[in-house]
């Protein structure tokens, strides 16, 4: 009984062993594979065509119709308008990205692709005010498009 | 207090508090341990350190607003949290989606599964001081779908895709080769976590027999998904109650045995071939027509109740949407699966040494940003 | 009586060694990055120097300039004293490693003996910080690691002990010799003894599997959990020194130390240990963690019966 | 079984349970709850499963929904239980279904509904120490941030 025991316990041993081994092979088989990573800031991932970044806008397709203000989520944006007879024009366009939760519902509903989905991702800055943008402002994007790929 | 006092020495439990910040608690959960030297004798969790009231932000959102807000419940497969959304609120409104938009949210929905499963498996091999080599792996093939992802919907971690009458935008061209070469690349990779974790004899010390869940105490704490099938219940929704267009492919339902932690993570590696199959097969029977029914952008159903589950990788994620008939939700409960799961925690972890709690607690993959809300 | 050249002379060599520790303790904290980026798909460091040769230098001189933070309630002597009795310990060790046929500090006659004095109190300096840190996770941790190693202890004698018997002397230089003809690890039953010390070596130098007094996804890091800046940089190069005494005692006892053809002995011995340093990575990056009970369980049920089985089985081989 | 037999068979055990109208949800007054649930737990309906217990703030009344499942026989069926606000107290349920426990804590925490005889009816997802239940239509907090405008 013992005996029986005993050699059942040595194969189960041998068996363990074997699969220790078996995982060495999987660790040893990546060491001569090539690395999958990218050298971050020097080397960059293209990002896809619908990627989603910061809020961009076409001042001049724009047509005041407030769907974008009407459809984000987190109340990110606030666009004023001034009324000429009955031509409305674009005053001012308040991008709170503090607030943005990149979901480009603005984007989707906007009649006129007036504002889009930049492919700016690197957003971090050391104030927090310059979070605050308005997107009519015409060198918006400086602070962060010398790192974007474009 | 329970002190044991000979003369002059005397032991005592003591207290130690694990989480919220631990390395191993998934997030911001807290455990209250009592521990008997390395043994655990009472275990208190406390949870709600990244309550964000979602429940409350819906009930001032229109319905098609509130599908952001689905991506940060479940943060890891926000594709499988927008699908329950937006089903509960088709539900509500009656509608009918095209056959082409079922299916590519079967499609989008399966690699997110494989994507939440690859993170489920990474890093209980990490809670178990596998340290980091599994969780690179795991995060490697991940990558893959991630890229694909960003082609569908151009996000990488909230997709937001799935929309009320079908999906935002048409599957770009040339992604079904791309998944096919996926589903090629990722085969071989499962059976190289089955060497390099599964049978390791390690792995099989730390993991078997731990946490056991016995089918009636799973049932009666209405533990889902994984979870639950490990503990020998045969029970998915994408069989037995099917939505979308599950009825139309071949998959199994991988069961486990003794319900231990070792079983719930084998059921993990398997449901990833599973999900493989199908998404294999609904890429093939892709239909043509539109993506999307056209719907408004502001949805007002009338003043009724719907609740829908789908299986989410954790396991059933219900949405019970009470309506008024304005455009805004009356009131939206999130059952959310790693709540209940996470319930059943104390039963399990009495009596074990503190490594075991991290790795049962590990086994239910447990995601704070759905128990929280 | 210590004449001033003596004194000078030991001032000399005393740098040497510690300057040769100071040096490889970076190296293999680089190599280690290295090799665990390489299995997991990574280039790991690559920014400082040539494929980030540097970068240990760098940290070195991060941590140095790092604040010292002492955790409030912590026993402050036992807290101080913690770290160097982590690193002190691993460079005494170096008085009877063989580098060569002369390069050694000293050739003791009981040179395993000293060794095995000289590691035990290590265990003394993990279990200081744990008990000094007034954390719980940390004194969970030192009571681990002292649990552990003592266990250890015992495999490992019983199979340092086979090897000396075989040569018939404690020293290590004299253990070289006597493998001139062929290295030890081609005899069966050294072989064994070589699996039983390796087994109890990674336990010795707590890596996985058998990392539990550090623990990461248990303990947070165990023992040195509370230590910041150069404190925790020292038990970082006693971890590391100690990797490298166990794999250059191995190398000694098994591998025919610095013998070799054509290349001068200190590449032997270095290529050598290096190469036992190497499996150590190799199967930290690779296995899970085991667990207390089930550590403790193979070293008194599978270990220590191995050993002394073998050590039989020697003697048997001797005495016919 | 189809939800419209097991609201016959439920109807037929207990005349004091009424169907909702157009749909197949039970209402039951709150002193037979725990009976009809000891009921619901055994053979014939067997229902295993307590999937969800929520609550919703009509104003006038509060209405407490229980979602059961049985996953031995396949069926499901909504409970639901309709409380004034001058009396919020129930049975709790936690002593047939164990996820009961945790759910009767979440309605506590976010409606202030009393579950008598729940082991351990604590917050849960606020700080302890929170006052109000968030959940309500008349909950106010000066820290709350206003709908976004439409």
């Amino acid at each position: 009984m013992a005996v029986i025991k005993m050699i059942k316990h040595t194969k189960n041993f041998v068996i363990g062993a074997w699969s220790l081994i078996k995982g060495l092979a999987v660790t040893m088989k990546y060491v001569f594979r090539p690395a999958v990573t990218l050298q971050y800031p020097t080397e960059k991932q293209p990002m896809s065509e619908r990627f989603r970044g910061l809020v961009g806008l076409h001042p001049e397709k724009c047509i005041v119709c407030y769907q974008c203000m009407k459809m984000c989520p987190t109340a990110c944006l606030a666009i004023t308008h001034k009324q000429e007879d009955k031509k409305k024009t674009l005053e001012t366009f308040k991008y709170n990205m503090e607030l943005c939760c990149f979901c480009g519902m603005c984007a989707q509903v906007c009649p006129t692709g007036a504002i889009v989905m930049t492919d700016i991702y690197e957003i971090s800055v050391y104030d927090r005010k310059k979070l605050d943008i308005n997107l009519l402002d015409a060198k918006k994007y400086d602070e962060w498009t010398h790192t974007s790929v474009k | 207090m329970d002190t044991t006092r000979t003369k002059d020495i005397y032991t005592e439990e003591f207290l130690i508090n694990m989480g919220p910040q631990h390395p191993s608690t998934h997030g911001v959960l807290s455990l209250e341990l009592k521990l008997d030297g390395e043994i655990i004798r009472e275990c208190t969790p406390h949870i709600g350190y990244l309550h964000r009231s979602m429940e409350k932000i819906a009930e001032n959102r229109t319905y098609t607003q509130f599908i952001p807000f689905t991506d940060r419940l479940d943060y890891v497969a926000s594709m499988n949290n927008n699908l329950g959304y937006v089903m509960a609120v088709e539900k509500l409104l009656n509608l009918e989606v095209s056959e082409r938009a079922k299916y590519i949210r079967v499609i989008v929905a399966e690699l997110n599964r494989i994507a939440s499963h690859l993170i489920a498996v990474g890093t209980f091999a990490q809670d178990l001081g596998a340290f980091a080599t599994p969780l690179f792996y795991c995060f490697r093939e991940r990558e893959k779908i991630i890229d694909i992802f960003d082609r569908i919907c151009g996000n990488r971690l909230t997709y937001n895709y799935i929309r009320i009458g079908g999906v935002q935008f048409d599957l770009p061209k040339g992604i079904d080769e791309k998944i096919k070469e996926f589903i090629k690349y990722m085969r071989p990779k499962v059976d190289d976590y089955d060497n390099l974790l599964t049978y390791n004899a390690i792995f099989l010390a730390r993991s078997k027999n731990i946490g056991v869940l016995p089918k009636d105490l799973a049932i009666n704490y209405s533990v889902t998904g994984p979870s639950l099938r490990a503990s020998g219940v045969k029970w998915d929704l994408r069989k037995d109650e099917p939505y979308l267009v599950y009825n139309k492919f071949e998959f199994d339902i991988p069961i486990g045995e003794n319900g231990d932690s070792w079983d719930r993570y084998k059921i993990r590696i398997e449901e990833i071939r599973q999900s493989l199959r199908i998404v294999e097969q609904a890429i093939d029977a892709l239909p043509g027509g539109e993506p999307a029914v056209k719907v408004g952008r502001i949805h007002k159903p009338a003043p009724s109740e719907a609740y829908f589950r789908t299986e989410n990788p954790r396991g059933e994620l219900g949405f019970y949407i009470v309506s008024d008939g304005s455009m805004y939700p009356y009131r939206l409960k999130i059952r959310a699966p790693s709540f209940s799961n996470l319930a059943v925690l104390p039963e399990l972890v009495k009596g074990v040494k503190i490594a075991d709690i991290v790795c049962v607690l590990g086994s239910f993959d447990v995601l704070m940003g759905e128990i929280d809300r | 009586m210590l004449s001033i050249l003596d004194f000078i002379w030991v001032l000399i060599i005393g740098l040497i060694v510690l300057g040769f520790i100071a040096v490889s303790a970076m190296f293999l904290i680089w190599w280690e990055r290295k090799v665990s980026a390489h299995i997991q798909s990574r280039l790991g460091p690559m920014r400082v120097g040539w494929h980030g040769v540097l970068q240990s230098v760098a940290d070195t001189i991060k941590l140095l300039l790092k604040e010292n933070i002492i955790p409030a309630g912590a026993d402050k002597l036992v807290w101080w004293l913690a770290p160097f009795f982590a690193v002190v310990p691993s460079v005494m060790a170096f008085v009877v490693i063989p580098f060569g046929k002369n390069l050694i500090v000293k050739d003791l006659n009981v040179g395993i003996l000293y060794i095995m004095a000289v590691s035990s109190v290590c265990v003394l300096g993990i279990f200081m910080a744990g008990w000094g840190s007034n954390n719980k996770y940390s004194l969970l941790g030192g009571m681990r690691a002292a649990a552990q190693i003592i266990s250890y202890e015992l495999p490992l004698i019983l199979s340092m002990i086979i090897v000396s018997m075989q040569a018939n002397s404690l020293s290590m230089q004299k253990i070289v010799a006597a493998q001139s003809g062929h290295w030890n690890i081609l005899h069966p039953n050294m072989m064994l003894a070589f699996i039983v010390y390796i087994i109890s070596a990674t336990a010795e130098v707590n890596r996985v599997p058998f990392d539990i007094p550090e623990a990461e996804s248990e303990l947070v890091a165990g023992f040195h959990t509370e230590y910041s800046g150069m404190k925790f940089a020292m038990f970082f190069i006693g971890e590391y020194t100690n990797l490298f005494i166990v794999s250059a005692v191995a190398t000694t006892l098994f591998f025919g130390g610095w013998l070799g053809p054509i290349l001068p002995p200190v590449v032997w011995f270095l290529g050598k240990t290096y190469g036992i340093v190497f499996i150590l990575m190799w199967v930290r990056w690779t296995f899970p963690r085991l667990r207390v009970d089930q550590l403790m369980g193979f070293a008194w049920k599978v270990l220590t019966p191995v050993s002394l089985f073998n050590l039989a089985i020697t003697g048997w081989l001797l005495l016919k | 079984m189809r939800p419209d037999e097991i609201s016959g068979v439920i109807k037929t055990k207990f005349p004091q349970a009424k169907e909702e109208a157009g749909t197949n949800n039970i209402i039951v007054p709150k002193e037979s709850l725990l009976e009809l649930a000891q009921y619901l737990k055994n053979p014939p309906l067997a229902f295993d499963n307590l999937h969800c217990i929520t609550a919703v703030d009509r104003k006038e009344k509060m209405e407490l929904v229980y979602i059961l499942y049985s996953i031995c026989e396949r069926h499901g069926v909504t409970l639901k239980v309709y409380l004034t606000p001058e009396d919020l107290n129930v049975a709790s349920l936690s002593a047939l279904w164990k996820s009961a426990n945790w759910l009767e804590r979440e309605v506590y925490d976010l409606f202030g509904i009393i579950f008598s005889g729940h082991p351990d009816l604590r917050r849960i997802l606020n700080p302890y120490d929170w006052k109000g239940y968030p959940l309500r239509k008349d909950y106010s907090n000066p820290e709350l941030i206003p709908k976004p405008r439409l």
